[in-house]
């Protein structure tokens, strides 16, 4: 199984969401971020004093999901998030020893 | 007309000796809303604008330091504060004791035609903000502990007696030095000795590049949209009766207010590309102080001018302090309320005049004016400046005024009084 | 008693020969006071109740909008507002222009029994949260500079002139029309613009199913119950005394919005299964925008018809226009305020009837009176539409009203004001 | 003097033969003022100080409670709360029907030297507030709609009568009981009604130890200036007129409420050793609750015994309740309000004496008035507390008076309001 | 070493802390998620305006541990978590190249 | 590629973030956390109740880097993470199978 990280803008999160449904993907957690990279900040002033905000609101969307699914799925996230300016944000893939769903107990693919 | 006006200063001569006049219930109407207005700039209005100025993990230590001088002065103006202040006075300088703990005043007192009970509590609304004010110089980093103790001596060696000087019978008030509600007692006292404060105590870690930014300036906004409405009654109402004085009082605040507020944003608009909510607020606060000395002598012509040069001058300032000399005075108190003070204080001068639609100058003029209106700035200057310079020193050495770099780095809030400001 | 309530009218007739009446210090202290409640309406009322309502990017947009109309209109009513709309009436159509920059105002000057600076700072709150109560329609989306100066036109030329046809010596006034604090004068002006440049200037974008939910609905309360308190000055200080009239004003007030807010809460809790805490306060301020026309005429009969009238009446416009017409009056001020004030407009005229615990009618009774309401209230709706919608074009031509789709993306606190609203 | 300070009681007697005073624009200032200030306590006062203190889950719905308390009281009020209070008496124990929808009462119908109508207004934002204390006994746990049914049913059988007997020409009034503002009408009512509540009800799950914390104290600090602010309302109002009593009024209010919360503060920096903001104001609070009922009889003698005992003997009672009882008063509405309010009424008696700068007393002196004040507060409690009771088990057998569990975990404002208060 | 990261119900967070205590573990972070899953959401109605309120809170536990005792803590975790109902949430198991203390410099089992 | 996790003093940021840059880090995604360790938190007393507050405010910074960078990165990190007192934090360095920049579909070394 994998667990497939995606950063990605804000307000891409309804299409994303509705993308992922899609393909059956049934269950995912987001979590706010902020992200530094090749996308530029802004300033804000106040009375004269300088404070430049280098992070940006991103959003950090984690998905488990069969070794099989990988491919479609970074697929479609892709798709869905892109806007195609900078700030668009990664797509990490990491490897998951195991997965269990405390409600039941259960382990691996059927815990997703 | 100008009879009225003058008002308070007759008043602090014979504060218990106007019970000769008949009570008046549509002045004492207005002077109880005034004293509830004035109280609530500062609870909450000046609490709410300094607290959403400040990192969210020194909100509480703010809205504490607020709050409990609020409660202190107001003891210590019962006890011995209002005697000293509006006491008979002891050859100008200070009023006498026969007032402590407000002894001989009762149900039917009257100073002027109000009861002097109500005098009593507007004045002390006066004795309240001017230290809260001076809140904005030190926050982030001062003790809790030594902030009671400076500011209660404050309170008795310096507010005190400089009101008496001015609105308390003493010997500004009979040089003919014109201070309507309290430019030099409140805002110039405040601020400079804000700008004292700031210079002892050092700036807060990170200044300037890396302090923590407003925290809210939604409670900022909130803050300062109060103190415009609790000024109506520090303006008007130390016209001290509901009459054409104060009306003019409460028109010539609201235009000098807004023109500030105007100005300032524009100056920003031009300067950096962009107008801001904190710059505008700002602006307004700068205006309010600016008209406050003025307030009871001028008309909309000197209320224009008044605006504008708040708006400018209290902008350049906050520039000057901040980028040039590079003094921490936190949430800038001397530039908005020293500088606007001393701006207001002499354009008093001119703006009285007649001619200009103001009530009116004494023989002398202007420029006679203007000589006493710089004159009574200077000694408070000094006066407040030198003795809060010693002030701190002594309280320092018995407290230290600073928490240390740990305690600030992890905010007032938790270590000074184990809350939290928000739990979202 | 009539006498009394129709004092408005008859200031904005002979605004400056009423130095000829008394000044009363009872009157004078609840009009300052009054005064104060106005402005505290919109600052901070107002702009917390709607800053509370949109998206966490916008607050400081909201609060910005509202701040810099307070003070940009204050002086615009200064330079010429306030002689366009109660100098003399030039044919009863417009004031002329010998009161420019309040010319002539001086400290004794009188107003019926108040101070002529009195009277004119109680117009001016007026002035402010007239305009300021349209940015609910526009906000969100609209630019700052635009805003400004579209405002400012819309008090010159929409404003200024019908407060003079109703208040200020004019036409409508001199033909019975009754509104008392200012139904069309204020609600139905902001409420109509407000519907026009929503639809001049389009939905938000994901209007109607994916735009930002209210970011914090405590704001929003708190701001609606500063809206109710300051009511009282609005509508109680409208009888421009202490007296008979403005305590039933005061009555009338409450009690429409109580049942105008408790009507909503059953609506919602009927229809959607939940009462809501902003369903229950926009029926409060739905409440109080419907008897503000009739708050100087009516009894409690009238106030208990006009709540329950305003809070159905509302609730089922607010559907209506977002779920039906789909126009993205992104605060609901049209709805609320606009139709809230035809519904008060037209029920003033039988309210207002002896028989119904009214003041009473001029002969020809309800229905003529209804007719005059009808009328007045259509030449308003007309006025202001059709002007707000030249004004609008004509604004755009010169700065684009709209900001960027990717500027409101962004949220125009840091596209526009380069701030941010919390750092918490 | 003396005869202005019991007005109130007068005005019970004689509510609608009051026109044969002659109306002062002065005093129906001040009691304009003074309504719209008392409302200003619960709307957003209260309200913004108890949501401050529960968890973010619960904000709305605390909110809500006030809000809808705020409004459906009012409106009993219009139908028959009032005359129950303030109609003719029926032997001393419950005004008639006479009033009921405020029948009679005109345009100029005058109570003393105010009219009627502000009278009406000014008692009906005693009956909100003090329902809406009773919110922080039952915080996060109540159901929203038999919250409606036991406030209504509780003012009409609770507070109606026992304003009736103290203040509407009463019995208790007759027998010499001094209650100024509210004491035992107000504040003992609500807090031992309260206190009744949280046991029926139960604790909170998690309580003691696991309830969650106050999710805002800047609100809370925020309601609680309002709540001082507003109080001046209150009690300098409670003179009906603006007078040396309401001067007075103020001024011992103010110094009770500064120093009991200065006490407060004191003893938690002793005996915890650090002082906290939610401290000072609960002191605050207590030290206003505490000098109510004593605030038209004492002077600042009386004020500064009083604030001390009530920062001190409320601050052990909050411990006690809590941690010895184990009773979850969700907000301490008891221990702050009936305690004090208890204290209050005792001290009454020793300070309204001539000898300690008071009003003085009937014959029979301090002993006998103090029989009178212990009397009078045995009969409030045991009338209150036992058909508080009554009435709560009442409503649980119609609806449960508590959510269920799974409800109280997920927080009321979505489960009954459907409604988040913050976006951030 | 193994990374556990478990999404819970919030209101768990005490007893997972003290059960986890109980076991050994000394440390633990944790960060606020949303998450979307088979548990229902709510509907937040605005003046007649509806949203969706698809994510529910959730609390983000990430435990770093030794190899040997992942067994013992995902059991802990899943007892200690566990209400039966629907959104109990799930636990990740992921493989830690190495772990570093920042204090000391220690490296591997120790710096955990 | 490796994705380097670390728990931080949250005054810390702006000195790590300066140091990451200049070892040629261009990107990074940052999110509030809070940890429970060694080190102590603090009792909230609010009207005579206690409230413990066992977890600590903590930046975690993620960083995706190319294998080769590991062990710089983490001295940089470390050094400028230190105040050699208790809380200063873990850096968890786990395995990326694969990193995606979304707007331009690049993979694995170019997406970082
Ligand atoms: N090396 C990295 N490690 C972790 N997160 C990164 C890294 N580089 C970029 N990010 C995240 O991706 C977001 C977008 O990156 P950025 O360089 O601005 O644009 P783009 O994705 O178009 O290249 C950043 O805000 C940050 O959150
Ligand atoms: N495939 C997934 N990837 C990541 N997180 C998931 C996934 N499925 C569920 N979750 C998380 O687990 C939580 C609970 O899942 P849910 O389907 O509601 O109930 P259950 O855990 O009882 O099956 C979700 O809210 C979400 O945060
Ligand atoms: N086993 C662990 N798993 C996950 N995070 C941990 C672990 N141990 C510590 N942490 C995180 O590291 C932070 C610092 O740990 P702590 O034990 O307080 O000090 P130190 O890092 O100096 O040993 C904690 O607040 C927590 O966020």
């Amino acid at each position: 199984m994998k667990l497939i990280t995606a950063i990605v803008k804000p307000f891409r999160l309804d299409d994303i969401r509705a993308a992922l449904a899609e393909v059956g993907v049934q269950g995912m957690t987001i979590s706010e971020v902020k992200g530094f990279g090749r996308q530029k900040g802004h300033t804000e002033l106040y009375r004269g004093a300088e404070y430049s905000v280098d992070f940006l609101p991103k959003l950090k969307i984690e998905v488990a999901i069969k070794d099989e699914h990988v491919e479609r799925i970074i697929e479609v996230i892709i798709e869905s998030a892109r806007t195609g300016k900078v700030g668009d944000g990664k797509i990490f893939v990491t490897n998951l020893d195991e997965v269990y769903r405390i409600r039941t107990g259960e382990v691996g693919d059927q815990a997703i | 007309m100008k009879k009225i006006l003058f008002v308070p200063i007759i008043l602090g001569l014979f504060p218990i000796l106007g019970s000769a006049q008949d009570l008046d219930t549509g002045d004492t109407s207005w002077m109880l809303i005034s004293t509830a207005l004035v109280l609530f700039m500062t609870l909450p209005g000046l609490s709410l604008f300094y607290a959403g100025l400040v990192g969210r993990r020194n909100v509480l230590s703010v809205l504490m330091q607020c709050f409990s001088i609020a409660c202190l002065m107001s003891i210590l103006w019962v006890i011995c504060g209002y005697s000293l202040a509006f006491g008979n006075s002891v050859n100008g300088y200070i009023g006498d004791l026969s007032l402590v703990f407000l002894n001989g005043i009762s149900f039917d007192s009257t100073s002027g035609t109000i009861p002097t009970t109500v005098f009593v509590m507007f004045q002390m609304t006066f004795a309240i903000i001017t230290p809260a004010l001076m809140v904005g110089a030190f926050a982030e980093r001062m003790r809790f502990s030594s902030m009671l103790l400076f500011t209660s001596l404050w309170l008795i060696l310096i507010y005190a007696p400089i009101t008496h000087w001015v609105w308390g019978g003493g010997w500004l008030g009979d040089l003919g030095f014109r201070d309507f509600a309290g430019g030099a007692v409140v805002h110039l006292t405040a601020g400079s000795a804000g700008l004292i404060a700031a210079i002892v105590m050092g700036n807060r870690s990170g200044f300037p590049s890396n302090t923590l930014p407003p925290h809210n300036l939604t409670m900022t906004v909130t803050g300062a949209c109060m103190l415009w409405v609790g000024w109506f009654g520090f303006n008007a109402g130390s016209a001290v009766g509901a009459n054409g004085g104060a009306g003019m009082a409460m028109l010539v605040t609201h235009i000098s207010a807004s023109l500030a507020s105007l100005t300032w944003m524009f100056i920003e608009w031009l300067k950096y590309g962009k107008p801001s909510v904190l710059g505008i607020v700002t602006g307004m606060v700068a205006g309010l102080a600016t008209i406050t000395p003025a307030s009871g002598y001028v008309g909309p012509l000197g209320a224009i001018v008044i605006g504008i040069s708040a708006g400018a001058g209290c902008f350049y300032a906050t520039q000057f302090i901040k980028q040039t000399l590079k003094i921490d005075d936190s949430l800038d108190v001397f530039p908005v309320h020293g500088i606007g003070a001393l701006i207001g204080l002499l354009l008093t001068a001119i703006f009285s005049s007649a001619q200009y639609g103001g009530v009116g100058l004494d023989e002398g003029g202007i420029f006679s004016q203007f000589s006493i209106q710089v004159f009574g700035s200077i000694v408070t200057l000094v006066w407040c400046g030198a003795l809060s310079y010693i002030l701190l020193k002594i309280v320092n050495s018995i407290i230290p005024l600073r928490v240390s770099e740990d305690e600030e780095s992890k905010g007032l809030d938790v270590v000074l009084h184990e809350e939290a400001g928000y739990n979202l």
